[in-house]
């Protein structure tokens, strides 16, 4: 069926709240509003406002409060309106929802799921562009991942719940309007693994969410010049699925790392150390990043463009390398 | 609660000066509103429209060398505070003209000239700072105030708490202007605030507080007068909440499911132009031709504010990455 | 404030056991601070000397399904709510047998079996798991109350503010119990609270709330219990305020500085301990045998917790990555 | 003179609040209890209350007051306790700190030092414990430093309040009794570049803060076996001084990046990426890194021990690549 990225994961959220009890969905403006991103719309009328709670603007608190009630059995889905807001709430994330398990020996489990919008392209200026999925990826207790197709936006959630630890989702804003096919069957997908989105020879593209869509635009690109450009969607940013990575650079030999956060220690950073230990010697040319430039993100759409990686950067990168191979 | 009706009706002068204040905002962001329609402005936009009484009145009460904190909807405030219109107008478009320089947006004016920091479009991440430019007034025994405006979804972040003690503890000369429009985007105050009542919220801090009617924008200016000479006197902090209404969505994106459209209405009732207006009139201050005068006015300012704005240029890309850093790659710093 | 000595004098059996609760913790955390001496105890260390009443009140009031989230000062709150003294000694020195299995130590001590959920060294930090646990009963229908104990320099941070708010706008059951040693760290409360009477605060929650006198066992454990029997019965949140007194450094590192010795010294006269003793013996309910008998009951259970501590053993090194995820390298959560 | 890393730090700000009026100390228990590590003890009595401010346990308010008052032209510096705290107040200092120049198109200067210890190793265990530097170097339109020797400690705080801009100086807490010698007339440095501690030609090792003295460990011990390891203090871990890295791996070929924060997405991995991007024709063996292990940090010593990075682990990588070379 013909369907958007923001309906999968409405489709995802429905299902498992009318699946499991012990979910419920809790978010500033989840409810009344619809979502900001208009994602939890009708939700509130068909599960009640028990389940689908509108919370007051408390990062921290409400965050906290998943993190407890997940602590007592239940499986909660917070969403944190954009990944901008939960600098608020980090502690929360990273002192509790990330380190109960361990510092209590075990006992204590935080089957936590967060949902945040993330990164730029909207023109909302500087304060509402971050792009933080690297930092969270860096914090041992917790799981990143990042659905960048409309079958990863249907299928990652319940793979979330049913995983026994935090899972922290990042869904792009600028993916909620992807229009696209969905199997009138499609279901839970794994939370373990990368995915090869297109196959190639010459070059290998690592991206994901909001820039894998970028990262297949140059690829296109380079295809219609003769470099055959593999695509790997990480879709797993914690733990990274670094067998695939390796497997892709053997194979290409060639690496353009493309990370819609600012360069210095995003974590295109960890993608080219990763293959700097496990793949040096496989090398052809050393391997690219292509990531925002070290500015906040400007409001003119001129300057917000050049600002974050295009297309165009990416198939330069890749040139680049193939010309050195 | 001070009384409707308690503010005396102004002079002439003044009460025309409210008036053109309100309606410049007004005609202002109409006119942006447009603007956004047609792709000429983007990103947020959040308006003011119905709420003008509140920056209106509380602006009369500050002096060139007060502060203002504001948050990103922040127009009115910026307009107030005497940025001109064209700067505004060339921000909201991103041109290199604009009061940031286009870097901001309509949810980040600046201009530190006219001491006005700033457009935060964090919920609350502007109260800390007015306790800090409050503080620095207090180290250099300057007798200003630092107001800061917030709206009432702000209430239920930490930052308020912590602002409001810290201010109090330290007696720091902050003006705490709460803009209750009775909603966060779709949350009603009752379901983010358990407590209603703001002034039972200061006693928690040992604070002075008031509660004003905001859609009359003589009771809010006398209210604020007086809470900005307390504040000026150094009796520490004030709060001051402003009961007012958004008449328009909570921003382009906002399809208003979460309040009914009689509601809505019942509000444009208390409209504070209107409101105004016909105070002035009952008084036989206020003539049909002052009010054209005035429109006449806004709407030439707005005017030549757009044709600024669009003969601006944008700023080259070749500055993408100009003032990160007070010097280029940010290798200052050698020894002092 | 209630008033020393409303409550009623206890039972005989009663007051022993208050009587043995407050011994217990006193010489389990008294033998503590000379482990530390000896460097089989590290990292910080803080003691609840002095403050004793207000656990042992406390937790009269709770039952076995409450749930409770406490602080960094907890080994009083562990020990009464059952974790058996040898899991708690052995944890403080690190041992594989620890009621956290040695990797949290004496700031983290857990017991998921019996709803004690830590041990949380940020201050603040528990108010919101407090909060989530209530939040989970409520949608569960099950009517268990939730204490969250938390010190007086956690009523400054943003999220004493906002779990409030959220606990008392949700009328979630929550027992908040404040235990105000009058300083965080060395600074006195006075000097970072703007307002000192807590019941003020609440009532910018609408939250119900008393205060105590906590160096008085009996009003602790009579007000303790009429909060959890409100919280118990759906009234909402209840903030109790225990005024109590830390006898010793804040941790070992502490050299004090920030208060006379002569106000430690008054505050030790009102000692719990002697003072619950001098009720008990007034009412003729307390012998010396009974508290010969309690100190060599006390005296067994910390001298066989050091013994079991000493002689269990440390985690393996190669198990150092256990515990991170549920599953060893974090890659569960296939399709489910 | 004989002094010690945390006396260092004190002569600092003591110099500081007597050279210039605008200057003044906040943080939590920075006056009365003398400061956590008694790093200002002595402090309030010569300075006064006004300038020597003990604050609330409110880390994202008098942040953000610093931010304010630096915005209004005073020369702050805020102690925020341990960077474990900072989770509390990162929002004010990603969205308001490092943004206000910018979003202000170069009006709003914000002239602010942030002081904080950080690092494990103390057995104070998981929420205690993290090394946070990484994800600070992160942001556009703040500085870094940590620094690592006496004479960083006494001089790299002036150089810190001259800078324009927001500069957080990173205290390893288990440096402050770190003992040594200091010149009498010992200054500001600068916190442009980062500094050979030891020359050497076979392997560099690159460090900073509290892993130093772990690099110079390691490389005293490579120096029996004849192997000679070049140390290289970062110093500024923002913006990093590329140059001296590529210079130094470009004389050695090959590099061990030390780093108390979790391997991955640590700092390490952004140094890692940079040689891979500057100098990997020079490499005669891939970058290794020498890193926390990917576990909250526990209690008991031995597991501590085990979790952080050691001279004999950074020894032995440096083996393993000359072995390779
Ligand atoms: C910390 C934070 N959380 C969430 C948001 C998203 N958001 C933007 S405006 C808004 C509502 C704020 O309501 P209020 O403070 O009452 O101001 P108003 O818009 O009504 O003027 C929200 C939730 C934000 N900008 N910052
Ligand atoms: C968020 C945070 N800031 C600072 C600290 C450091 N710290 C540990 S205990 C403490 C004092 C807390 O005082 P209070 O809440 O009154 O508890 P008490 O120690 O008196 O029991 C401080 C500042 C911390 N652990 N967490
Ligand atoms: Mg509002
Ligand atoms: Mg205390």
């Amino acid at each position: 069926m013909r369907t958007t990225y923001r309906e999968a994961v409405r489709m995802a959220l429905r299902e498992a709240l009318a699946r499991d009890p012990r979910v419920f969905l809790m978010g500033e403006d989840v409810g009344r509003y619809g979502g900001t991103y208009a994602v939890s719309r009708g939700l509130l009328e068909e599960f009640g406002p028990e389940r689908v709670r509108d919370t007051p603007l408390s990062e921290s608190t409400f965050v906290g409060a998943g993190i407890g009630a997940a602590m007592a059995g239940m499986r909660p889905i917070v969403e944190v309106m954009t990944v901008n807001f939960s600098l608020l709430c980090l502690d929360q994330i990273v002192n509790n929802a990330a380190l109960l398990r361990h510092m209590s020996g075990g006992q204590v489990a935080v089957p936590l799921v967060i949902r945040m919008a993330t990164g730029a392209g909207r023109q909302v200026a500087a304060q509402h562009s971050h792009s933080l999925e690297g930092w969270y990826a860096h914090i041992p207790g917790i799981k990143v991942v990042a659905p960048a197709t409309i079958e990863d936006a249907r299928g990652m959630l319940a793979a979330a719940l049913a995983d026994p630890d935090p899972v922290l989702v990042f869904e792009h804003a600028a993916l909620y309007g992807l229009e696209g096919e969905l199997a009138e069957d499609a279901g839970p997908v794994d939370i373990a693994r990368a995915a090869v989105r297109r196959p190639g020879r010459d070059v290998s593209l690592v991206a994901y969410g909001g820039t894998l869509g970028k990262a297949l635009a140059a690829a296109e690109a380079l295809a219609r010049e003769g470099v055959e450009a593999e695509v790997l969607d990480l879709r797993v940013l914690r733990p990274l699925d670094v067998e695939a990575i390796l497997a892709s650079v053997r194979r290409t030999r060639r690496a353009v790392v493309v990370d819609e956060g600012w360069r210095t220690g995003s974590l295109s950073a960890e993608v080219s150390a990763r293959i700097m230990e496990g793949a040096f010697y496989d090398l052809d040319a050393p391997v690219a990043r292509v990531c925002s430039a070290e500015v906040p993100i400007p409001y003119p759409r001129h300057l917000e463009e050049a600002a974050l990686p295009q297309p165009e950067a990416i198939a330069a990168a890749a040139r680049r390398l193939v010309g050195h191979g | 609660m001070s009384e409707p009706g308690t503010a005396a009706v102004p002079s002439r002068e003044h009460g025309l000066a409210l008036l053109s204040d309100m309606l410049r905002i007004r005609r202002l962001e109409e006119r942006c509103a447009e603007l956004y329609g047609q792709g000429k402005i983007r990103g947020f936009l959040h308006l003011y429209i119905g709420e003008e009484a509140v920056a209106t009145g509380a602006m009369r009460a500050l002096r060139p060398e007060d502060a203002i904190v504001a948050t990103y909807r922040e127009h009115g405030h910026a307009l107030l505070r005497g940025v001109p219109a064209a700067a505004l107008m060339a921000e909201m478009f991103g041109k290199a003209t604009g009061c940031s320089r286009g870097r901001g947006g309509s949810m980040h004016l600046f201009d530190a000239g006219r001491r006005f920091y700033g457009g935060n479009a964090i919920v609350a991440g502007g109260l800390p700072l007015a306790v800090g430019l409050a503080l620095a007034d207090r180290l250099r025994d300057e007798r200003r105030v630092t107001a800061c405006f917030f709206g009432d979804g702000a209430l239920a972040e930490g930052e308020f708490h912590e602002s409001l003690n810290l201010a109090a503890l330290w007696r720091l000369p902050v003006l705490f202007l709460c803009e209750n429009n009775l909603y966060a985007m779709g949350t009603a105050i009752e379901r983010h605030q358990a407590q209603l009542d703001l002034t039972l919220k200061a006693r928690g801090y040992a604070t002075a507080a008031e509660s004003v009617d905001g859609m009359d924008v003589l009771a809010v200016e006398a209210a604020a007068r007086r809470a900005a000479e307390y504040v000026r006197a150094g009796e520490g902090p004030f709060l001051l909440e402003a009961k007012t209404y958004r008449f328009r969505a909570h921003s382009a994106y906002d399809p208003e499911l979460y309040r009914p459209k009689e509601e809505v209405e019942r509000w444009k009732q208390r409209d504070p132009i209107p409101a105004l207006e016909a105070t002035l009139r009952a008084a036989g201050l206020l003539a049909d031709e002052d009010v054209a005068g005035i429109e006449r006015e806004a709407a030439r300012e707005v005017e030549e504010a757009v044709a600024f704005a669009e003969a601006s240029p944008w700023e080259p890309v070749e500055d993408l990455l100009r003032d990160v850093y007070a010097t280029p790659e940010g290798r200052g710093g050698g020894a002092p």
